[in-house]
């Protein structure tokens, strides 16, 4: 008997990991999201905006999937978002590796700043972007500060290597500026 | 000097074209239609024939070894090898070395002629064009020195007949090849490195040229059209070119463009004369030009358009293009603008 | 009769003093494996390692065969929708990665694992545990590629996996590291066994078997082994920087980092073409064994065999260019690889010539394995001669890439490889099994396989020529490929019936095939001069050897040596060129560490796929499976009295 | 009883023996040919990278060569004790022998920590670019192989002290253990070369 439910155990254990890795592997381009919660609709996020409860299906479907963050960081600099942020790293837009997040950082407060567009700059992509791409490049920016799985995050570019891809990127906060290699940032006490 | 044309090139392809009429098509290397692939052709019938030969020797060989009843040997016997055999033997052996390498050196020095006249097509070029690889499609610039008059068009080679033209090739991410059978061989487009191929066609057609390194999700699908006229034809072709898009000429088209310029086409694609200016997508300035969309997935039509601009993802799963959502009343508008970029 | 009073039994000898079946009771005690779950665990036996390695390599054969019929179902027609890209290209990456990592070059040095300590006339291959260690690593490697194929994990980039398309940002996702780490499993567990036949061949052959009289099979291998030497560490190599670069952000394929997408194809092809050779080699020694016991005469040729083997490993590595030539390297480099990769020719003519003038001097015997051997000449010569051709960089630059290729190396791999190691299952079956497999089913195998096979790959020399590339989840149907494309499917469904035949006749055959007894073939070599199946020592006393063919050079039974203990595995080490006796070496028994120790080379492995530091945690497992692998287990023997000779 | 023709007695052969006559000394050979051979494709890759920069190491200082010259002294006075542990051992002088294996486990330990040191004076980290990478790793593989025979040393160490010492066989052992310590020197001496000295001088 005993024997039988740690045998359960470990298949329910074993079923958990492969889920997990159908779900970081699945190439879907379609695009249908499941459950009609749209970046308009939400509110715009408080500083730290706390954990929804139970999370949008949005944010496994998004965060837990290696391609859709992929596409993400490929629409990223398709989109010229480095135009601003430089890699995550700040220049004109602030930086979205570190830990501070204006406007929210959840996934639902990032798809929505990339919609509304915020002062001082950002513009707004309403219905310029399709639903998708947005998640994608909000799963991307989620990323970039290491809030994702490491086994989704993008490891580095084939270009200059800015950074070491994201899922290298230190938790803590990067020093501004400097060649130094990128790994060499960040590697604190 | 230039290269005589081709003895082959004309009557010598007669004889393959009755044995393989199936064959020729417009991505067949058995149907060529420039001096490079009409060359390559040329090594091929030499290697068959050789090869054939070769192979009938030791099929006839292999046959009299298996039908010859020499010998007689009881149940579990052994036949001791005889001395006197074994010296005819080891002669023929020595002998099919010899024909094997003689055999082989004919095939190399064939090889290194046909390579040398190769070259000796190239660096010749009074046509450049610049192939740069995407996954999955072709950008296609045909430089100048004056940079208005350089073109960008996307998936389709122009190129005069009999002038002998330059390709440099590029890649934008990952590996790709330029594969037109008709004309050449292939050339593989790789990141950080700058190829080269060059290309003579020898009459007008329309040829098709296809990625032949396995690049991701779409490589079946990126193929580009090869269209041959004749220079008067190519050059009006230019002229065309380099001229804007023409401007909305009713109020359909300009909801059209309008559209178009508010919708997410524009994060991607690029027409000149409007302000959209991305260039990570096609550039869409003459589309309706085109032979086919999509890097050769689709014949260019309305239709097409329509089906594709509703649902890319049907017809090419995987590629860049994203379900955009377009509602069908604002599908027509669209198209029927996008079909106005002649 | 009892042990000679005085004398410890560990002390005990075979030889005229101890009778034989007492040697044989009590060999059996010393060499047999414990009954049950553990004995299958820990055994240490080179045949039952042989023939699971066997068995295993053979179910991934069926895998990767799956695998290509559900290809050739999705390009039956133009534009079909049976599988999409994503899953077409992992379909195709897998079958690549199974047949060439996970049944080819393991099922060969599988046979090898089985009949080169037989051929060789020893009780065991060297290096036994490193020999199951071998298996098990093989094993969870081959098992871990396809769970993660089922797990939508699969290597999605080709069995090639070129750079950038495999690296960090076109590859997202764990599926090339999946690849890349299998790529080390199987690697890992090749060079163990490549390193243990050089050994066996090199230290233990039977008295008397000087180099000149190897058997030709058992040269292949040790040529085999050597290329697998020199051959695997470039691919382990490259995939450790593939990796490094996906993982831990290293440059190595980063050309705007100094890195160089072609170094990926320099190493890969550097193994890779070797790799053919590694296939197709011991394909040849099968063939000259079975062409030998079939004309019933030795292979015409032995020394220009042996030369024709070393030359082709030589000239292998001298080619791996040609897989480049579209790359745009300098005309000088072409021109040299087109000459080298055309003079590969010299030897496999050699090769071919000998075993036709065999047949032609000998009393061809028509059974299954012979109508193998000729469908293997049949088919091979073709496709070596179409990879002539591919030879000359004109010419290739046309065909590279297209289904010409595809067809030029199903030739040679099909024609080269799998044809040949057909025949040697029906020409080895018996000695492993102790049964014939059925004759008559095996000539329905046999045609089934030969005309399913031409028509599923001959089509393919014209599908490239009409411009097909490879790799292609479809195709439009304008081009007119499609005829020639169902034409190869259904080519390819009849493959896939001989296979099924194949497999009926090694289940009835095992339950009521005849029986073989120890020579069915009467052959020449000394894995016929035991028991079919031969006992767990192999040879109650070593033979000692006199010719090339030594069941065939002597009228009388074979000479033997005797004084090895058979209380305790023993096993006689002999000199090298000439194999004089030189050292009575003890031989491990049974033990568990082996796969302990695979077990924690799989979770370094698999860990490394996911975090860097596995290497530093699982190097902790791993010393401890390694510690108790060689930690001392037997009560200490004390060293026995070297009589001066 | 079937016939048996025995054409020679082998009672008399020895049980065990030093180089070429020892299966292991062949498995250690063949294990550091492949190892060697990684070796040799990894140093052409270090070429390869080279070529593909103008300058030579790109845009750093090379490793400074403190420590790695005290590496490459090391281990060339290390053969001095390694050959008195394989001659001891051949010698199958147990006591010379154990005192043997602790001088080269400390060696093996001295030299794991000069290599720790050298990473930390390399001037480039593996990601900064292909030549970084190609540094870090082939030191790192060199660093594996010192990590290996550490290891091996300190096991057989261990051994020498317990009843196991006194078999003949782990003499061999010993002498194998100081023939895979020539290795591990014997690489590195062309590996310094091409990391210290080429940025340098080439």
């Amino acid at each position: 008997m005993s024997s039988l439910s740690r045998n359960a155990v470990s298949l329910a254990l074993l079923g958990v990991l492969l889920l997990a890795a159908c779900e970081r592997e699945e190439r879907s381009y379609r695009g249908e999201p499941v459950g009609e919660v749209k970046p308009g609709a939400i509110v715009q996020g408080t500083l730290y905006a706390g954990a929804p409860s139970p999370p949008p299906p949005q944010r496994r479907e998004y965060e837990g999937n290696a391609y859709h963050v992929s596409e993400g960081k490929r629409l990223f600099e398709w989109f010229n978002c480095s135009g601003c942020h430089a890699h995550g790293g700040g220049d004109i837009g602030p930086p979205l590796m570190d830990e501070v997040w204006i406007y929210g950082g959840e996934l639902e407060n990032i798809a929505a700043t990339i919609v509304e567009g915020r002062p001082n700059g950002m513009p707004s992509f309403r219905n310029k972007i399709p639903d998708q791409q947005l998640w994608q490049i909000a799963a991307y920016v989620r990323s970039m500060q290491r809030e994702v799985r490491k086994d989704v995050a993008p490891g580095r570019d084939d270009h200059m290597a800015v950074t070491p891809g994201e899922q290298n990127q230190p938790v803590t906060p990067p020093k501004p500026g400097g060649v130094a290699s990128p790994s060499s940032e960040g590697r604190g006490p | 000097m230039r290269w005589p044309p081709a003895p082959w090139g004309r009557k010598g392809r007669v004889l393959p074209i009755l044995v393989l009429a199936a064959c020729s098509g417009p991505q067949s290397m058995l149907d060529p239609a420039g001096g490079q692939a009409a060359r390559i052709g040329v090594m091929g019938w030499i290697l068959l024939a050789g090869c054939a030969f070769v192979y009938a020797v030791v099929l006839l060989w292999l046959l009299w070894a298996l039908a010859r009843r020499h010998r007689w040997v009881e149940p579990g016997g052994v036949l001791p090898p005889q001395a006197g055999v074994e010296r005819r033997l080891t002669n023929g052996l020595v002998a099919w070395v010899v024909g094997t390498v003689l055999i082989l050196f004919a095939f190399v020095a064939a090889s290194y002629a046909v390579d040398k006249s190769l070259t000796h097509l190239a660096n010749r070029e009074e046509v450049v064009v610049e192939v740069e690889g995407k996954q999955w499609w072709w950008t296609v610039r045909y430089p100048d020195d004056d940079p208005s008059r350089s073109i960008t068009t996307a998936n389709e080679i122009h190129l005069p007949v009999g002038v002998p033209v330059r390709v440099k090739l590029k890649a934008a991410d990952v590996i790709h090849s330029l594969w037109i059978p008709n004309l050449h061989g292939k050339m593989d487009l790789i990141p950080g490195r700058d190829n080269e191929l060059f290309l003579t066609a020898d009459r007008e057609g329309i040829f098709r040229g296809q990625c032949a390194e396995f690049c991701g999700l779409q490589h079946a699908h990126m193929a580009l059209d090869v269209i041959v006229h004749s220079r008067a034809a190519f050059d009006a072709w230019k002229e065309a070119q380099l001229a804007p898009a023409p401007a909305p000429a009713d109020e359909a088209l300009a909801r059209g463009q309008a559209l178009f310029l508010t919708s997410a086409c524009t994060m991607c694609h690029g027409i000149r004369g409007t302000p959209a200016s991305a260039s990570v997508a096609p550039d869409l300035t003459h589309l309706a030009s085109r032979r086919s969309i999509a890097a050769g997935a689709l014949p260019y039509n309305r239709g097409n358009l329509a089906g594709w601009i509703a649902d890319p993802q049907r017809i090419k799963p995987g590629n860049h293009m994203p379900l955009v959502g377009v509602p069908p009343s604002d599908l027509q508008a669209l198209v029927a603008y996008l079909d106005s970029l002649k | 009769m009892g042990p000679r009073d005085g004398v410890s039994s560990s002390e005990l000898r075979d030889g005229p003093s101890l009778g034989e079946e007492d040697t044989m009771r009590r060999l059996e005690r010393t060499w047999g494996t414990p009954p049950g779950l553990w004995g299958w665990l820990t055994t240490v036996d080179h045949k039952r390692i042989g023939r699971r390695y066997i068995a295993t390599g053979f179910v991934f054969f069926l895998v990767g065969g799956v695998l290509a019929l559900l290809m050739r179902l999705q390009l039956a027609q133009p534009e079909n929708t049976l599988v999409g890209p994503d899953r077409y290209n992992q379909l195709f990456s897998m079958h690549g990665t199974t047949m060439m990592f996970l049944f080819a070059v393991p099922i060969m040095e599988a046979m090898a694992v089985y009949l080169v300590p037989l051929m060789v006339g020893t009780r065991n291959i060297a290096f036994p545990r490193l020999n199951a260690f071998s298996y098990w690593v093989y094993l969870f490697g081959g098992v871990m590629i396809v769970v993660a194929f089922l797990m939508n994990t699969g290597p999605e980039t080709g069995w090639f996996s070129y750079v950038p398309l495999a690296g960090p940002e076109y590859s997202p996702g764990k599926r090339t590291d999946f690849w890349a780490q299998m790529i080390t499993f199987t690697e890992v567990a090749a060079l163990a066994v490549a390193v243990e036949i050089i050994v066996t061949v090199f230290k233990m052959r039977a008295p008397g078997m000087g180099l000149n009289r190897v058997p030709l099979f058992v040269w292949s291998m040790l040529v085999t082994s050597f290329m697998v030497i020199f051959a695997m560490p470039a691919v382990m190599l490259a995939s450790s920087f593939l990796i490094m670069d996906r993982l831990v952000s290293t440059q190595f394929f980063n050309p705007a980092e100094g890195g160089d997408p072609l170094l990926w194809q320099h190493l890969f092809w550097f193994f890779g073409h070797p790799e053919v050779y590694i296939i197709f080699l011991p394909a040849l020694g099968m063939v000259s064994s079975i062409v030998a016991a079939m004309a019933r005469r030795p292979v015409f040729g032995h020394v220009p065999m042996v030369l024709a083997l070393v030359a082709t490993a030589f000239l292998g590595f001298g080619l791996w260019v040609h897989h480049m030539f579209a790359t745009g390297l300098p005309h000088l480099a072409s021109g040299y690889f087109t000459a080298a990769s055309m003079m590969i020719a010299i030897p496999s003519g050699i090769q071919i010539f000998c075993w036709i003038a065999t047949l032609w001097d000998g009393r061809p015997q028509w059974t299954v394995p012979l109508l193998f051997v000729v469908g293997f000449v049949v088919i091979f010569v073709l496709g070596g001669l179409t990879g002539v051709m591919q030879a000359s960089v004109p010419f290739d630059l046309q065909v590279h890439d297209s289904y010409f290729v595809v067809a030029h190396f199903h030739y040679v791999l099909i024609g080269g490889a799998v044809f040949p190691l057909f025949g040697a299952f029906y020409f080895w079956f018996p000695k492993i099994t102790g049964r014939m497999l059925g004759e008559r089913l095996g000539r329905w195998n046999f045609w089934l396989f030969f005309i399913g096979f031409n028509v599923a790959f001959f089509p393919m020399h014209l599908l490239g020529m009409m411009g097909m590339p490879r790799r292609v989840y479809t195709y439009p149907a304008e081009l007119g490929w499609a005829d020639l494309n169902l034409t190869a499917t259904l080519g390819a469904l009849l493959v896939a019936a001989s296979v099924a035949l194949f497999l009926v006749n090694v289940l009835v055959s095992l339950r009521a095939g005849r029986i073989a007894g120890p020579n069915p073939w009467n052959a020449g070599t000394l894995e016929w001069a035991t028991a079919s199946p031969p006992p767990s020592y192999n040879f109650a006393h070593i033979p000692v050897v006199e010719g090339l063919e030594p069941l065939w050079d002597k009228a009388g039974p074979l000479g033997m040596v005797h004084g090895l203990r058979v209380e305790e595995r023993e096993v006689l080490l002999t000199t090298v060129l000439d194999a004089h006796p030189d050292l009575r070496e003890p031989s491990p028994r049974s033990t568990i560490w082996p796969l302990l120790s695979a077990l924690a080379v799989t979770v370094l492995f698999i860990g490394s796929i996911f975090t860097p530091w596995a290497l530093v945690w699982g190097a902790v497992p791993l010393a401890v499976g390694l510690v108790g692998w060689f930690w001392p287990k037997r009560r200490h023997v004390p060293p026995e009295p070297v009589v001066e000779s | 009883m079937s016939e048996r023709h025995f054409v020679r007695d082998l009672s008399d052969l020895p049980t065990h023996g030093h180089g070429p006559s020892n299966l292991t000394w062949w498995g250690t050979m063949g294990f550091m040919l492949i190892e060697g051979f990684a070796f040799v494709l990894a140093g052409f890759t270090y070429l390869y990278i080279m070529m593909q920069f103008r300058h030579w190491p790109p845009g750093m200082p090379p490793p400074d060569l403190t420590w790695g010259t005290l590496m490459t002294a090391a281990l060339l006075l290390s053969l001095v004790p390694n050959v008195w542990a394989k001659r001891v051992a051949e010698a199958s002088d147990l006591r010379g022998t154990r005192r043997a294996v602790l001088v080269m486990l400390a060696v093996g330990l001295v030299t794991l920590g000069i290599r720790g040191f050298e990473f930390t004076v390399l001037n480039a980290l593996w990601d900064s670019n292909a030549y970084g990478s190609i540094l870090w790793t082939i030191l790192g593989l060199h660093t594996v192989h010192l990590l290996t025979d550490v290891g091996d040393t300190a096991v057989l160490a261990v051994l020498m002290f317990t009843r196991h010492g006194k078999d003949p066989r782990r003499m061999g052992d010993v002498t194998d253990n100081a023939l895979y310590w020539n290795f591990v020197v014997g690489a590195w001496v062309p590996i310094y070369a091409l990391l210290y000295l080429v940025p340098r001088f080439a």
